[in-house]
């Protein structure tokens, strides 16, 4: 159990760095420790897959956000918001947390799986039957691609249409003709 | 006839990975093909009337897959939905002409249009987001379509909201598999109305009211909207405004408190005291704006404001065990006046699209005297102002009418008063817009302004007839038994929905 | 415990992505919110002791290849794991479409600071 | 982009090749071990972007342009969608897993098995890789034609 909170709160400490430091590269690797470190807590809790996933995905989102950054001539950014408006999106935050963090004691507690408690959890379905019913040793995999596979054909979709997207915003010459400039 | 559900969504999307293959040579037929997807779309949603019925995807019975609903209020705001796209697919033909990547533009909007009928439709709070997703990810990408510095910070702004709103809602998901251990909705609502709410589902609702009023632009969380929705594209304005804020916006978050969380007379004040601050902060910001689009916008959240109300009025009626009658009434009018907005909103987004193009302005100051230059959009621009203005004949006096009569009925006589107030308000913007686009000095620059397209024009009068014929909705009992009370049938059930749900499962 | 940390997690996130003025970090905020939100999904399928939703062939049962009791009793749950996936998957085409749109705007300002871009006022 | 230096790339056209089949595997196995399309996609995508970083983004080009990366995504999800669409056609029901359920149902733990699900991995994985290189590439186009010039247009 001590192996999640150690990685918890390195996590968090990777956070707290990405958003405070004033390197803007700096904080994007940060961004990467969070993503390496949120990887290897998926693995110890058991979940290979998403481990899998989260690495590949978190090394091409960094390339993404680097090449955001590095050809950039100045990353070093200064300042915040004004004080007022911080103090009070802060304190907006923090009472939200205050507000939410009561809510979790209605979990089950961490270590007891969801389905444990609830009686009619679909999830216990998908492990005693799941092989027999998808034919599929892995069970995300039938639960991704035959039990839910419909969220998966959106999840393709999501995927299509950001990347559609950003061909569009990402297109030379957005009009053909050009319209007076707006004030 | 059944339709199988799942057409809905499948015909957009088959369409949308089809058409960026379609390179340039292809354009024309590009545009054909999503023209008639959207058109078989609106035929669909015309035949699901009145039908209800549950589809299981891949035949897993409930709890294991994934189903999809049909019930009165999706098929409601499926029509709403079929209606504004066509429309606005229609106007785009010839209005698209001056953007480049013309196919990757109609991709997107038939992206949108499956997001939002995938919304509408499921009966999962998972896939829910999912598709929530996709219509919003669409819509990010259109807002910023035209690539000016405007647009740009525009999409950036809604984008970053929009995705915190999405995260709000993954996160309440999250807390609700983890308290009922069941992602479908009906069987949400069954725990629900075993257990009661606990914290953990108390604090999932309100994230998902924070989400889900971020998608729908409700005042505390409207800062998005008057950037977004003027800087895009005429049609994609008309889609936002006239559709995207209430399929995923007011729909999911009525289906979320109405059938799944179940109401109390908390949320029901919750959801009038949003209605109404959106209504007046709307109204009043919206007077200000000599932007002719941002008017509409602000308007928009204005015009929301009076569905949500609606719902309100009828959740808290129904909570505090007062007179289901009215309570029906009250969500019948915001309904109505759900589907009033759509047709009105996005023809008046249309008109403000091809004024734009004539002019290439959208400053009131800059205008003026186009009544003569274009006198089949003052036309319509007028029926819709008369619309949304609530001028009896048309569409928009019938919604108002209902709901001042709920509020009354239900001694909410302080609430009557605000809606009249509002409407008079809304009587001096689009006056306003009457007096400073079509009527007065037609300016030098402007006298080369042509009257739109035909394809643009077809579309404009296709919305303005409905403007008028709309009326007919409430006073034909036909059509009213068929069309909108279902839809509020489904709303006061509560959480009788889950029993309704699986019980058509099982048939 | 672990959940109120993932929340931590989370409201450092929207900390980050309502306060700070840099594109860049409202995006690395936007990111950290999904994270948290990940680790939360997964956290609640976890059971102690338990083993990776995967079958192998220590955990099929004789020739009629019946999963061992084992298993059955000790598999954290799927179902939050395919979430997970949808959603990591979600994540990363938003981000790669909020990158696009702050190169553009960086294209068109030179900056990534909002308070010099943002012409347009609420 | 002029790529980098020799060392660096002789090494990454070999590992290229070894990335890109563990790509492969990661795809083909989905089903049966941790992966599937997503991440086998991306694995994919991701042999490609070392290419283009180690020898600049024209010898990238060379390999896979941009206008056939976009066939590829529409190609791969409308693959995917096409398995739905078989779904309802043989089985009724869209998603149906009408392979396993009618035709072949294989044997567990073997790599045919689970009907539909490695076609749809491979399809899955098709449209992702194609997509992420797809969206890489055009970022670092991009890069390279909106340099930003000066403070031009800030307060007009």
């Amino acid at each position: 159990m001590a192996v999640f909170y150690i990685l918890l709160v390195f996590i968090i400490i990777a956070a707290v760095i990405a958003v405070e430091t004033k390197d803007l590269l700096g904080a994007v690797i940060c961004v990467g420790a969070v993503g390496f470190g949120s990887s290897l807590m998926f693995l110890f809790l058991r979940a290979p897959d998403i481990a899998i996933t989260q690495i590949v995905v978190e090394v091409l989102g960094l390339i993404i956000l680097i090449r955001a950054t590095i050809t950039r001539d100045r990353t070093f950014i200064s300042g915040d918001r004004e004080f007022f408006a911080v103090v009070v999106s802060v304190v907006i935050i923090f009472v939200i947390f205050l507000a939410g963090i009561r809510v979790f004691e209605s979990l089950p507690d961490f270590g007891t799986a969801v389905f444990a408690e609830a009686p009619e959890a679909a999830s216990r379905t998908y492990i005693s039957e799941g092989l027999a019913r998808s034919g599929a040793a892995n069970l995300v995999a039938s639960v991704i691609l035959d039990f839910r596979a419909y969220d998966t054909l959106g999840e393709a979709t999501v995927l299509f249409t950001a990347i559609i997207g950003a061909t569009v915003i990402l297109r030379k010459k957005a009009r053909k003709l050009l319209e007076a400039p707006d004030k | 006839m059944s339709i199988p559900l799942p057409v809905f969504v499948a015909i957009p999307l088959v369409m949308a990975f089809l058409l960026p293959i379609f390179v340039k040579k292809g354009k024309t037929a590009a545009t054909l093909l999503a023209n008639l997807a959207t058109l078989s779309l609106l035929v669909l949603a015309i035949v699901s009337i009145g039908q209800s019925s549950v589809y299981e995807v891949g035949k897993w019975s409930i709890p294991l897959g994934i189903n999809l609903v049909l019930d009165g209020l999706s098929s409601l705001v499926l029509l709403a939905v079929g209606v504004v796209s066509f429309a606005a697919m229609l106007f785009s033909v010839r209005y698209m002409e001056q953007y480049t990547a013309k196919t990757k533009y109609l991709s997107l909007f038939l992206l949108m249009v499956a997001g939002m009928n995938g919304v509408v439709l499921s009966g999962d709070i998972f896939n829910l987001f999912v598709f929530l997703e996709i219509a919003s990810i669409a819509s990010y990408a259109l807002v910023g379509f035209g690539c000016e510095h405007e647009e740009l910070e525009a999409s950036f702004k809604y984008m970053v909201l929009g995705e915190i709103g999405s995260l709000f809602i993954l996160f309440g998901v999250g807390l609700v598999y983890g308290n009922t251990g069941s992602l479908n909705m009906a069987y949400i609502a069954k725990g629900i109305q075993n257990t009661g709410l606990n914290a953990g589902l108390t604090f999932a609702l309100g994230l998902f009211i924070a989400g889900f009023g971020l998608k729908a632009a409700l005042v505390p969380f409207h800062a998005w909207l008057p950037d977004a929705h003027p800087s895009a594209p005429a049609p994609i304005s008309a889609m936002l405004s006239g559709v995207l804020i209430k399929a995923l916006g007011v729909y999911a978050l009525a289906r979320m408190v109405f059938n799944v969380f179940g109401i109390s007379d908390s949320i029901g004040w919750l959801l009038i005291v949003l209605g109404l601050l959106s209504m007046v902060a709307g109204a009043f910001l919206a007077i200000g704006q000599w932007d002719l689009k941002r008017l509409m916008a602000y308007s928009s959240i204005s015009q929301l404001g009076y569905v949500v109300l609606g719902i309100g009025m009828g959740a808290l009626i129904l909570a505090t065990g007062g007179n289901v009658a009215w309570a029906s009434l009250a969500i019948l009018g915001g309904l109505f006046h759900l589907l009033n907005h759509a047709v009105y909103k996005s023809l008046l987004f249309l008109t403000s699209g091809s004024v734009q193009m004539s002019t290439g302005t959208r400053q009131l100051k800059e205008m003026g005297g186009l009544a003569e230059k274009m006198p089949i959009t003052r036309a319509t621009c007028t029926v819709a102002s008369a619309s949304i203005v609530g001028i009896p004949p048309f569409s928009g006096f019938w919604s108002k009418l209902i709901l001042v009569i709920a509020a009354i009925q239900a001694h909410f006589y302080w609430i009557a008063a605000i809606i009249v107030f509002v409407s008079l308000c809304t009587l001096i913007m689009y006056l306003k817009v009457q007096r400073y686009v079509f009527l007065g000095e037609l300016p030098e620059n402007l006298q080369q302004s042509k009257e739109a397209k035909n394809s643009m024009l077809a579309a404009m009068v296709f919305l303005a007839c409905l403007c008028v014929l709309m009326g007919l909705l409430v006073i034909v009992p036909f059509l009213r038994s068929h069309i909108l009370e279902p839809a509020v049938q489904v709303l006061t059930d509560g959480l009788e929905y889950s029993a309704n749900v699986i019980q058509m499962a099982t048939m | 415990m672990l959940y109120a940390l993932c929340f931590l997690l989370f409201m450092i996130g929207l900390y980050c992505a309502v306060v700070k003025k840099n594109m860049v970090k409202i995006v690395i905020g936007i990111m950290i919110m999904e994270y948290a939100v990940n680790l939360f999904l997964i956290m609640l399928g976890f059971c102690s002791g338990g083993a990776a939703p995967i079958i192998g062939k220590d955990d099929l049962d004789g020739p009629g290849g019946q999963l061992t009791d084992l298993f059955i009793s000790s598999s954290v749950d799927p179902l939050p794991q395919a979430l997970v996936l949808t959603a990591i998957v979600i994540s990363l085409g938003s981000l790669a479409l909020m990158i696009s749109i702050c190169i553009r705007i960086y294209g068109k300002y030179g900056t990534f600071d909002i308070t010099q871009i943002r012409r347009l006022k609420g | 982009m002029k790529g980098m230096t020799i060392i660096v790339k002789t090494i990454s056209s070999w590992v290229k090749m070894l990335i890109f089949l563990f790509g492969i595997y990661i795809i083909l196995f989905g089903h049966l071990t941790p992966g599937g399309g997503f991440a086998g996609g991306v694995i994919l995508a991701s042999s490609y972007v070392l290419l283009m970083l180690a020898f600049g983004r024209e010898f990238a080009e060379e390999n896979l342009s941009l206008p056939a990366a976009s066939k590829f995504d529409c190609i791969g999800a409308f693959l995917f969608a096409l398995i739905a669409i078989l779904g309802f056609v043989y089985g009724g029901a869209f998603f149906v897993n009408f392979l396993y359920q009618q035709y072949l149902p294989g044997e567990p733990l073997h790599l045919i098995s689970a009907g539909t699900m490695p076609l749809s991995n491979i399809a899955i994985g098709l449209k992702v890789g194609a997509s992420l290189f797809l969206i890489i590439l055009s970022l670092s186009i991009c890069c390279k034609d909106f340099k930003f010039a000066g403070p031009v247009s800030g307060k007009e």
